[in-house]
């Protein structure tokens, strides 16, 4: 036989317990990665004073961490073997993965954060724009409109996506499945303002040329919202194990109450998810709305009359077509953005409390 | 809450109804004043102004999905004899009034600098990308007092199809048609420099950027360094009044329809005082309405934008240029003859 | 309320894999039937059909009849959901529903129907399958936590308990002890034992002591080679395979070391 | 027990009909729903696509000449996004589900779904104002040491709006569905088989490599197709934070960068008329094929190698 | 090769649940120590701990020690790795990768090591794990198929081949012919007295007989109720406890109606 498994790894020391085998102290790690960062910084200093620009913390760090990284793995192969390193080297990778995701949402909360707060108050969310220039106004009329589109939206993309994914996991078999989840697929592509072309042209024919009414705007963003629903929601499906069907068949159950009552239960949680992550996509969406809404500046309640606007839209106008004083405009934008990052963040709240609800209480 | 309902008990108002309005952007800002102007003395009026764009915004008035239109230029000749105005009566011609006009400043970021003398061949070199430094001795040559560093130009134009492109490039061809061979055009015509989209992006490129020039509605140059135009023999800074008075210096489009006030701007007049890098956007409705429930309504809305009253919200607001005592006649004659 | 259970010349495809071939076998009511044979000779698949269990399975289908009580399972217009409440199964792993309670779970059968059910009725319910299926001590203190926080055994039993919850006429266990102990094999096959009163039971066990002590009848399945058919060698009460089989093969299986 | 035996016979069972009726509906839906917009996309297209520039003056020459540079950029653009996007959202999914202590995960995951609840408007005002300029000095310093590199030739942009910002800010729009995929898919893995792995003397990384990659392959690969959808679709932030030129070149630094075909539409759609917004949409209409495409392409991968998929 | 396992003072908690209380046991090298007792008495649980795979399960820890030859599993520095690459496991329920072939299933633990080894090599040993697992004759026509298509005794059959296809010096195997029929357990169980020539053995079984057949030792779990710690009863030479147990408890179960 040729392979060997079972020798620990060779080492130099002797070590009284076979098994602890050439590891690193606990404390390694952390160790490497000051001693990297420490090293970074010197360079960055020496740098900094030969060319004579500021120092540049945020990149010290960065390529501290960044060297980290082959010196974890270096430290871990002389001592650990290669196994271990590469453990270890991944183990860098995968955390290093998240912190760099965590800088360009760091940077953006602060961003959005510092220049929102300038027009957080009670005006803003007590007034339209209607009749109001330069400063003060707010975003009541946007926040209307932004509420009703994404909910009709949602009325409208929730069940057929959520139907289409029960369908393409429970029931579809065949030419027609396949062509439906092909398409889905195609319909992720769409690209946003083609779905506002689209429902500005399809309402136009009923209702007239040049309509522009919330109801178009939900059209064009369950456009878009339908396939996210399908595709999270189908493959949350696809991971209910058989067993569970077979547990209720067996119990003489009919299949669409095994679906209502097993199936949708257990995968609730990923289904929450999907829909949530449905939501977060579309609410954002600014050239659709722009084409299939329209721009105003007063409140509209009636979704089957009249423009309406969206949180943003507000957001592009303010920005795009800046008055006098400026800083207003920019001023509005920003804080319209943190509303409506906010207002994303109460509704995956929710979603996550429904999903912690209702999830499978595994014991272990 | 600002939103509508009780009327101010002093208003005498007897005016009613939906106006909704669709296109230029750069109008966005004063349309938003005039809206504000209008609503506040008409308190049972709601007027809807969608920046869509000049394009989107005439191709909705031909639909007759909107009452009226806001375009960064006028209808073209052959569009015209295309007809087709759904809003308007059978034969009724268009109106097309100036209503808003703004300087459009030569912007840029370089240290130490704030505002530079150019004639008209130096931007156009600039932008066309043959001078390519800013201690390029072209631009030495009329600032002698600038001190300029040894740092490459990086223009900016608008990657969006724009009214201010095309004026801008308009008035390059016209006035240094040996530098600038391209015809003008609201898509900038070659490829090259960076771009940026509309004029809050391309003001952004060029504060974010170090040796960065652009164009832009003068209202939005802010802190950044701008040029002083040669005219004649004199440099202009942008003012509104050196824009309004270009408008008065230039000529009316040919073979219009009575009340179809195009303006072909004069760009190479050597008038003391004018800045010719000007934005015309027009309002335009129809000359006669087929169903006549709005036309009093829109009557009172364009007479109000051109009332000194309305020039000058929109000057505060927008920073665009009050039309003059003589244009604002030939204006108010024309809104008077629709019906 | 028992069943007979006949079956003809019943073939099993997996797509075009002929699973199981040609079986031919008639199953009394209020008796309980084994099946036992080598690992993959067919005995789940065969089982599976007796409640068209393996319609779940895509590509999966049966030629042959299977009668119970004189009605063919696979007439074109029968129900396969009136069916399986009629013909119960256990499965060889435990599979609660992760969703549900312990309580829930025991009254799937019934709640997922959308029968109503009082309280009273429920918990009578409840404690009589779980103490059906020796559960009911281990958990009676616990009836909310989570079905899946339990052990193997216990998972399989509350399985079993869950089963037994709806009555049905007929129950089929796929080795339904493999993961017990044998305390909770022992109260399962007394279980067995009381249910056979009423009903009719079938069961796959690999366990020929299982075989001998519960079951009336005992078929033998073989199978000749891998990508071979199973067969159903050998049909008859229970004493005469273990004392006296006709076939040999049979003998040699019975026979070895394991009893 | 049981009242008497209810007959065998079969009851048309109304909730199994209406269930699976409505669920072909919504499918059909869809269908119908595609159907329409490709007809309307092709009915609105076939004028533009014979167009000349006489017709229609955003064309130069023809129709073809003008949406090449475009498919071109879409594709260049999502694909720099996705390479980026794709390690980082299953390295993120990875911490979450195997990495990351069980408590802080949660938090975690929500944290990154946060991201996704960023307008795309916004992303652009970001990449305009803070992270395009925070790039020049890194693109600068590229230019200088790897500007051998084709990709990094060139004149390294002074605003840093290049089509490589765009496709990072493209990358960090996509990452959050993408994570929120995998990371399901992740905590989704057999307990059974992670322990085989263990048991087999398997490091963490040795466990998610045999156990958990491959369950989750199929679920990645759909996080892709989703992620690259969004790249390939995304208007705003594209248009706000790129320098665009109707040019095709591989170099990422410089100010003269290939459009979007989306990006594109928003630009010229507000002052388009005429046989232009036909153009515009067929440029649509040509995204909707690419798209078509890549899903193709994405489909044949998973199917191939269908029976080992890890699904019971 | 072979290693002794000596366990002192070990308790088992769930987070604050405490499963199993106070073990002390001595496993010698080369025997096969059998752990049997009712369902849900810890004996899984303390399995695990033998590896530290409890380790996977949140809140799972452990007091006490587990001398390896001498090294304590769980001191600070071991590397949990290593320990399960010497104690080898099989699982009460079969889990092949469902991703991989059956012969990349039986190469799983080997590629681990990312050890490079030859063609040949791999297919020998491949061939020879699965007909120690009494199962080469049944797949060798379709080795590259997916392991997940076998029927659950093949499925099980194959994470044992898995499993000693890594050579480890203890295998611990919970419950592992729980799913096989009489052939394929006959099998294991000549297997097991192969094995036991170089390896120790640690096997948890519900089957009495298979205990006495197979084990030299045997160690018999109670718990006294619900909610309460499992505890090692007693431990002695598996003829005693079949033949002359010390105590009452390990009497009335070995010599149940089963045996
Ligand atoms: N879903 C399936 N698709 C294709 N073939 C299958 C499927 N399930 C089982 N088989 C094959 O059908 C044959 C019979 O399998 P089955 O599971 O019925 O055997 P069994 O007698 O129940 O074995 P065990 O005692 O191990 O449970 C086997 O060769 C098996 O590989
Ligand atoms: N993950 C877990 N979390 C909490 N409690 C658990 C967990 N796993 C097992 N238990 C509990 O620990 C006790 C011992 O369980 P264990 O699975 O070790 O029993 P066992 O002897 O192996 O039973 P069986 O013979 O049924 O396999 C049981 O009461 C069980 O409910
Ligand atoms: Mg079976
Ligand atoms: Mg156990
Ligand atoms: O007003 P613009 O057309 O330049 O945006």
């Amino acid at each position: 036989m040729t392979i060997q498994t079972t020798q620990a790894p060779e080492t130099g020391v002797a070590i009284a317990n076979s098994l602890t085998a050439g590891r690193l102290p606990k404390s390694a790690p952390w160790t490497i990665l000051v001693a990297a960062i420490a090293v970074s910084a010197s360079v960055f200093a020496v740098v900094s004073f030969g060319s004579g620009v500021g120092y540049n913390w945020g990149g010290a760090l960065f390529i501290g961490a960044l060297l980290y990284i082959p010196a974890i793995w270096l430290f871990s192969t002389l001592v650990e073997g290669r196994r271990r390193a590469m453990d270890r080297l991944v183990t860098a990778l995968v955390t290093g993965a998240f912190l760099l995701a965590m800088i360009p949402l760091v940077s953006l909360g602060i961003t959005v954060v510092s220049l929102g707060a300038a027009r957080f108050d009670a005006d803003f969310f007590s007034m339209s724009m209607r009749n109001v220039t330069g400063e003060g106004g707010g975003i009541v009329h946007a926040i209307v409109g932004t509420l009703l589109m994404t909910g009709a939206a949602a009325v409208i993309s929730i069940p057929i996506g959520l139907m289409t994914s029960i369908y393409l996991v429970e029931y579809g078999r065949g030419r027609l499945a396949r062509g439906v989840t092909f398409l889905v697929d195609v319909m992720t592509g769409i690209p946003s303002i083609v779905a506002g072309l689209f429902a500005y042209s399809l309402f136009a024919i009923f209702l007239g040329p040049g309509t522009r009414t919330g109801i178009a705007g939900a059209v064009a963003l369950s456009l878009l919202m339908i396939p996210v629903v399908v595709r999270s929601s189908e493959e949350m499906l696809r991971l209910v194990p058989n067993e569970l069907r077979e547990a209720a068949f067996a119990l003489g159950v009919p299949k669409w109450l095994t679906i209502v009552k097993v199936v949708l239960p257990t995968s609730i949680a990923g289904i929450t998810t999907g829909i949530m992550l449905s939501i977060a996509r579309v609410i954002g969406e600014t050239a659709p709305l722009l084409i299939a809404a329209g721009f105003t500046a007063s409140v509209n309640y009636n979704l089957f009359d009249g423009r309406m606007q969206s949180l943003p839209v507000f957001v592009y106008t303010q920005y795009a077509n800046q008055g006098n004083p400026p800083q207003a405009y920019l001023d509005r934008a920003w804080a319209a953005a943190l509303t409506l990052i906010l207002i994303v963040m109460v509704l995956n709240l929710i979603a996550r409390l429904v999903a912690r609800f209702f999830a499978p209480k595994f014991g272990r | 809450s600002n939103e509508g309902g009780a009327a101010p008990s002093e208003s005498a108002s007897t005016l009613s109804g939906n106006l909704v309005g669709a296109g230029a952007s750069s109008q966005d800002a004063a349309q938003q004043s005039w809206i504000a102007g209008f609503q506040t003395a008409n308190p049972d009026v709601t007027v809807d102004y969608d920046p869509s764009g000049s394009g989107a915004g005439r191709e909705t008035f031909l639909e007759g999905a909107s009452d009226f239109a806001g375009s960064d230029r006028a209808f073209k000749d052959e569009e015209l004899a295309a007809g087709g105005f759904k809003k308007c009566a059978a034969d009724s011609s268009i109106v097309e009034l100036p209503l808003y006009i703004s300087p459009i400043a030569v912007i840029f970021n370089l240290e130490g600098v704030d505002s530079l003398d150019l004639d008209a061949a130096t931007v156009a070199g600039i932008f066309a990308g043959t001078i390519t430094n800013w201690n390029d001795p072209a631009i030495a040559a009329t600032n002698p007092d600038a001190t300029l560093p040894d740092l490459a130009i990086t223009p900016v134009h608008r990657s969006d199809d724009s009214g201010t492109t095309e004026n801008f490039t308009e008035y390059l061809g016209a006035a240094a048609a040996d530098v600038w061979t391209w015809e003008a055009d609201g898509v900038w015509p070659f490829e090259g420099g960076e771009a940026a989209q509309g004029t809050s992006g391309l003001v952004d490129a060029v504060s974010n950027g170090n040796g960065t020039v652009g164009y832009a509605d003068a209202s939005r140059a802010g802190d950044l360094g701008t040029v002083s135009i040669k005219v004649g023999d004199e440099f202009v800074p942008y003012s509104p009044e050196a824009a309004a008075a270009i408008v008065d210096h230039s000529p009316f489009a040919e073979g219009r329809a009575e009340g179809d006030l195009a303006i072909e701007i004069d760009r190479t007049s050597e008038e003391a005082g004018v800045y010719p890098i000007v934005l015309v956007s027009y309002l335009i409705a129809c000359g006669q309405y087929e169903d006549p429930a709005n036309v009093d309504l829109v009557k009172g809305y364009l007479s109000y934008i051109a009332s000194p009253e309305g020039q000058e919200v929109a000057a505060t607001d927008a920073g665009s240029a009050p039309i003059s005592d003589s244009l604002r006649e030939k204006i108010t004659a024309a809104i008077d003859s629709i019906q | 309320m028992s069943k007979r259970i006949e079956v003809r010349d019943l073939n099993v495809y997996y797509s075009k894999f002929l699973a199981v071939e040609g079986v031919n076998l008639a199953i009394e009511p209020r008796s309980v039937t084994a099946f036992i044979g080598p690992s993959g000779c067919g005995k789940s698949t065969f089982l599976r059909t007796l409640n068209r269990m393996h319609e779940v399975i895509p590509g999966a289908r049966v030629e042959g009849e299977v009668l119970i009580d004189g009605n063919n399972l696979y007439d074109p217009d029968v129900d396969p959901v009136l069916v399986r409440r009629q013909v119960g199964m256990v499965f060889q792993r435990p599979n609660p529903f992760p969703t549900m309670s312990i309580k829930e779970n025991v009254l799937a059968g019934v709640k997922l129907n959308n029968k109503r059910i009082s309280k009273p009725d429920a918990e009578e319910l409840v404690e009589r399958s779980l103490r059906g299926a020796n559960l009911w001590n281990e958990v009676k203190d616990r009836l909310d936590r989570p079905g899946s926080g339990l052990s193997g055994g216990q998972q399989q039993r509350l399985c079993i308990a869950r089963a037994i919850a709806v009555s049905p006429e007929v129950i089929l266990m796929d080795e339904p002890c493999s993961a017990l102990d044998p305390i909770s094999t022992l109260a399962i096959e007394d279980l067995i034992e009381d249910l056979k009163q009423k009903y009719t039971i079938v069961i796959v066990t690999h366990n020929m002591q299982q075989a001998s002590r519960v079951s009336d009848k005992t078929a033998f399945f073989n199978i000749a080679g891998t990508g071979k058919p199973g067969n159903l060698i050998e049909y008859n009460d229970t004493t005469t395979i273990f004392s006296n089989p006709s076939v040999q093969a049979t003998e040699d299986y019975v026979s070895g070391r394991f009893g | 027990m049981t009242s008497a035996p209810a007959p065998i016979k079969a009851k048309l069972r109304i909730g199994d009909l209406v269930f699976s009726r409505s669920a072909v509906f919504a499918g059909s839906m869809i269908l119908v729903t595609l159907a329409a917009v490709a007809i309307f996309l092709i009915v609105q297209s076939i004028p533009a696509v014979v167009a000349s520039s006489e017709d229609a003056s955003i064309l130069k020459t023809n129709f073809w000449d003008y949406v090449g540079p475009l498919v071109f950029g879409t594709v260049w653009a999502a694909a720099l996004a996705l390479l980026v996007a794709l390690p980082i959202s299953i390295g993120i999914a990875l911490f979450i589900s195997h990495y990351a202590p069980r408590r802080l995960a949660s938090v975690l995951g929500y944290v990154v779904d946060l991201l996704a609840a960023v307008p795309s408007v916004v992303f652009g005002l970001w990449g305009i104002g803070v992270f395009a300029p925070a790039l020049v000095d890194a693109y600068a310093w590229l230019n200088e040491n790897l500007g051998w590199i084709p990709l990094f030739s060139g004149t390294p942009s002074a605003t840093g709006r290049t089509i490589l910002t765009a496709a990072l800010v493209l990358a960090v729009m996509v990452l959050p569905i993408m994570t929120a995929i995998c990371r399901e898919v992740f905590l989704q893995t057999p307990v059974l088989h992670e322990e085989a792995a263990l048991a087999l003397g398997a490091t963490r990384w040795e466990m998610i490599r045999t156990a958990v990659l491959p369950f989750g392959r199929s679920g990645i690969i759909s996080a892709s197709v989703l992620g690259l959808g969004r790249a390939l679709g995304e208007t705003m932030a594209v248009a706000m934070v790129l320098s665009a030129s109707p040019v095709i070149t591989f170099q990422l630094l410089t100010s003269v960068n290939p459009n979007t075909i989306a990006a594109n539409i928003a630009l010229s759609f507000p002052e388009a008329y005429g046989l232009n917004v036909n153009v515009l949409i067929a440029t649509g209409l040509i995204l909707f094929v690419v798209t078509f495409a890549v899903n193709a392409f994405a489909r044949w991968i998973v199917s191939r190698r269908k029976e080992f998929s890890g699904a019971n």
